[in-house]
């Protein structure tokens, strides 16, 4: 399959095309939403799905596998920062603190695009090690962590009255929802191994595939509403969002091949250090950085890169792999 | 049955300030509040509520009037110019004093 | 199988038993109710499923096959209410206001019905054209706009103060969430065809009876709730309730014969101008003509005509297109 | 900190009647309302807010007095013989008055 | 248009207090009452509303004031040994006063 | 399988492992909850999938074999609470009101406990008698009214002004929300049989083990907020929560051996005896008898009784069948 049959396969598949509906029912001002609770249960079933069969596979290949990789990817979430953050500084001529929060997003990672990218290598075939589910878990708070003090740093004096402290942060960045459901699930998985699986396989991988197609159509609601404030961040931050998963991606693939991956699990790599937080980090940036605008790092993150990597990314950074291993 | 005049403070916000807000009321001093999703729009647009990251919530807390222009004084200096937010205070009246 | 044997198959499956449970379950005041969040988690699931299963049955079948029958469909949907507006005007003395809004709803389709039926035919092997979902979608609006403007002809000089005008009206028939999302995922449907339908199979196709019966568990709570209101509706539309689908309901089977349809494919069109909405037609209605007494439409709609139809108006539909063929 | 009298206006009603509701606080001139979906008892019966399409809502907006009673006014003559309703106002204080 | 004071008596309780709560509402003559989920914080520990046996209400309900008073009586005699609950008044102005 | 493997199944099955992850969740003050409406639905989901398929299973094995089990758990359950309170009031110098409030609740049953249960059997392939459910249904009555019975008789002066009377706790106890469901869709399934079952078999049962595991992981959060109390309960509760369901295991055990049960239906009984409500219960006691101190009933039931069922409890009456049978 060529490139651009692959990415033909990409938007065509039912997951993105829902996305693609999601969006119109935004921009049509369709009364069309999914109710709050029906939100979070789709993103508890999605996280805890994909956590436990991480865990699985993490019990079948051995630790020994895991470690190098996961720690790498935590390593990579920690620098991305360090090289976005004078980027956007200097290059977007952004304030200090919006600098440091655009940089936490872009950092940490966004475990629906992860989920989606599993689910494309899946549909055409391609198989990975599906034990990356470890990096998705260590890569999303690092980020936050670095990008919280980045931005402490550059607002030490009007930050301290209100805006909780990087303790709280810290707190968030661990316990938070999401990186506790995957963790929490990663190890429950290791320790049910094949046999829990078995139990739990028709409610949590037969209908994977089609809960994701559902989700993101919510996706595409969420993101679409965000489509308006594109005029407000400027065109450094639109270049921004596009480019920047560009080159984390391929760092991602490097990386991936570097620590003994294979082609698909550094395409994995690869979409997990492109893609950008929408979830997990807001919520501990709005926290601790509270001075930082949000319309500049939820509109680039969400309705910029997210949609960016749904779309054309995840083809894109499975061809940089497979010329990186050919 | 006798009645005690008390202010009833409402607190209109993004959900992602529920922490620092909760935690600025037991600074102040009150006893205990009440909290519920709310689906808002004002200055900043509409926040429709549909997922929980981005939504609002309404926050209701009863206080002396003393911890009432207390609570407004730091949400005024410290909050507004941060948060999607509205507050306001109004009179009620309950019936036990002492547990305010 | 006989007529008698059908309506009792219909009458014992699990998803007319589990709407007569609720049913029970409103008289008895029991507190069992669905939150609302999965009640409209479980409208999304049934509109999404039903709306991608025709996108692709009509993706498989080509546009050829479809467009005829549709557009009689439509049109059968938009006359309906010119025939039984007079009927409940001067045989039913109502208000003006009031019958333009009841035949708005007879006009205009439930969903549910319809899903309910597809079942049923599956349950007793009666194969039909799956791109039938195409007619319910197309059937749900006209008849609300022509309710509209006929309440409005009627109420000219009072209606134009608060009630929103014949355009909002025309945006809730189009735009409104059960229709946009019928529409919209009979499109992806058919972009994403039989290759699509085989990832989200396990989710949208297999487990559907299921849930269908789950929900109709919630529709007999509301349907039961709304049974005391019976009284206040009079004997005129209590008989209107039953005959009218009847009428209707044979007009549907004949159009889907001379339309070409097969008997299943004819069945359903008559499952659909038999029914009448409670859920688009109520939201249009209620904004565009808010004069009208939604005690009248409401209670005729989902306390009479929904239960009669999916309890006996299936059988007796599936009766008259097997005699039409025979 | 200073505060500033406002009215609070209290609407609940029949889910249906949100569209016409909310465009009638931007006719008056409103700046921004909270809404929540709401149970309620009263004279038309129990509504209990399973189906969104029967379900009851809260509004509230906080808007100064003359356009309360404006409000108040065209809420009275329009909507009150065609929705299920029930308004109220009562007395606030804000801090930042040209918000409302 | 001419508006009529009344009281608007707010009572925040545990929500397995429903039922008998809101047959005081009718016994003491109200005509309705509004009812939603809140999560709340008191004396008696964090109420996080995820299990709806555990959750607490917030009902609001508009009475004359003589009715108000009855009620604030009954229920700090008969209800706030028992219940989990918080309750007070306030002044609101209403329409259709024959309503209430 | 001896013991100590059995038990060691039990703690590392998926359902355990996600409410012991539940219960990390609430110690560790994690943000993780789920919304009320996705809990009310997961409880609705598996009353109904229980319920029906053991009214699909009662219709296959006959009510004649079914009543005299069915009445000797009814018994049993309304028995109960007459042994226990003189216990509590006694032994462990509760106050009368206290006593018959906890009497209450271990009179009465947890169907989540049972449905462990059921899945545990399952899970190590000891056959069981699956219209079991009917057990279910009819304990969870009885003993709540002997329950308020008790405590109305010890507070017949104070209780009359606000409490509710034993007419309401009556209509609570049988039209109450999950004996309702419970009751209805048994019933609903034995007019269903095995016809209707194929229909939404794929829903209600392919997927069941795994929706449980979700369930239990919300489960732990609850009761792991609760575990704060434990101190508040004091030390004679904190035996009283272990010691009784063992004894109540071990009566329901022979009992159901008495009334011709095999293994897996005894140890079924069983487990309904050992289990103590926290949802039924405690919404009827907390209206008919609201002087009693929900802290003392809830915590026992719920952070001592529960955890114990679901972690030891199940494996030690089996066992307890087995020696039993042997
Ligand atoms: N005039 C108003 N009356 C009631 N609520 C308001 C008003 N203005 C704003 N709000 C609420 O406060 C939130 C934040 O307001 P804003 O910062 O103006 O977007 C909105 O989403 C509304 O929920
Ligand atoms: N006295 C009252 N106090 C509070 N809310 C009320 C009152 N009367 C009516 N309501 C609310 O207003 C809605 C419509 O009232 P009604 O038109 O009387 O049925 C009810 O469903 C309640 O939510
Ligand atoms: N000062 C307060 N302001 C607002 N709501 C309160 C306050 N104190 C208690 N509540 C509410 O009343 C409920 C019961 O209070 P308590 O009995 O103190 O636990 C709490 O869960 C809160 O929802
Ligand atoms: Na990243
Ligand atoms: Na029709
Ligand atoms: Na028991």
């Amino acid at each position: 399959m060529d490139f651009l049959e692959a990415i033909r396969a990409n938007l065509l598949s039912p997951a993105v095309l829902f996305f693609v509906l999601g969006l119109i029912a935004a921009l049509t001002k369709s009364d069309l939403k999914f109710p709050e609770p029906l939100y979070v249960g789709l993103t508890i079933y999605l996280l805890v799905a994909i956590g436990f069969k991480g865990g699985v596979a993490i019990a079948e290949a051995g630790i020994a596998k895991v470690w190098l990789p996961a720690l790498a990817a935590m390593a990579l979430g920690a620098l991305i920062p360090l090289w976005t953050y004078p980027l956007l500084r200097f290059g977007g001529k952004l304030s200090a603190v919006d600098a440091a929060a655009i940089a936490a997003h872009y950092g940490s990672v966004s475990a629906v695009t992860f989920i989606a990218a599993t689910n494309y290598l899946k549909a055409i075939n391609q198989p990975f090690e599906s034990y990356a589910t470890a990096f998705l878990a260590v890569m999303e708070s690092p980020a936050i962590l670095v990008g919280v003090v980045l931005g402490k740093l550059a607002t030490k004096t009007a930050g301290e009255k209100s805006g909780a402290s990087i303790k709280t942060a810290m707190h968030e960045a661990i316990f938070g929802r999401s990186i506790f459901l995957l963790v929490g699930t990663l190890v429950v998985g290791a320790l049910s191994g094949e046999v829990g699986m078995k139990k739990v396989e028709p409610f949590f991988v037969t209908p994977f595939q089609g809960v994701l197609a559902l989700f993101l159509l919510e996706m595409g609601i969420v993101a679409g509403r965000r489509l308006e404030d594109l005029k407000k961040v400027g065109a450094f931050l639109l270049a921004f969002g596009v480019v920047v998963p560009l080159i984390n991606g391929a760092l991602g693939v490097c990386l991936g091949k570097l620590t003994g991956l294979g082609l698909g699990g550094a395409t994995l790599m690869g979409v997990l250090s492109a893609s950008a937080s929408y979830i997990a980090a807001p919520a501990a940036i709005r926290t601790s950085l509270p001075d930082a605008n949000p319309t500049l790092y939820l509109t680039s993150s969400l309705a910029i890169t997210f949609p960016f990597n749904i779309t054309l990314g995840i083809p894109i950074y499975l061809e940089i792999a497979r010329r990186l291993y050919s | 049955m006798r009645t005690h005049p008390m202010k009833l403070v409402t607190i209109v916000c993004e959900a992602h300030a529920k922490v620092v807000v909760t935690h600025l009321l037991s600074e102040v001093g009150a006893h205990g509040y009440t909290l519920f999703a709310v689906e808002g729009d004002g200055s900043r647009g509409k926040r429709p509520a549909d997922i929980p990251e981005f939504a609002n919530i309404q926050i209701e807390v009863i206080v002396p009037p003393a911890v009432a222009e207390q609570l407004l004084e730091k949400l005024g200096n410290d909050f507004f110019p941060r948060y999607a937010m509205v507050a306001f205070e109004s009179e009620v009246r309950v019936l036990r004093k002492e547990k305010f």
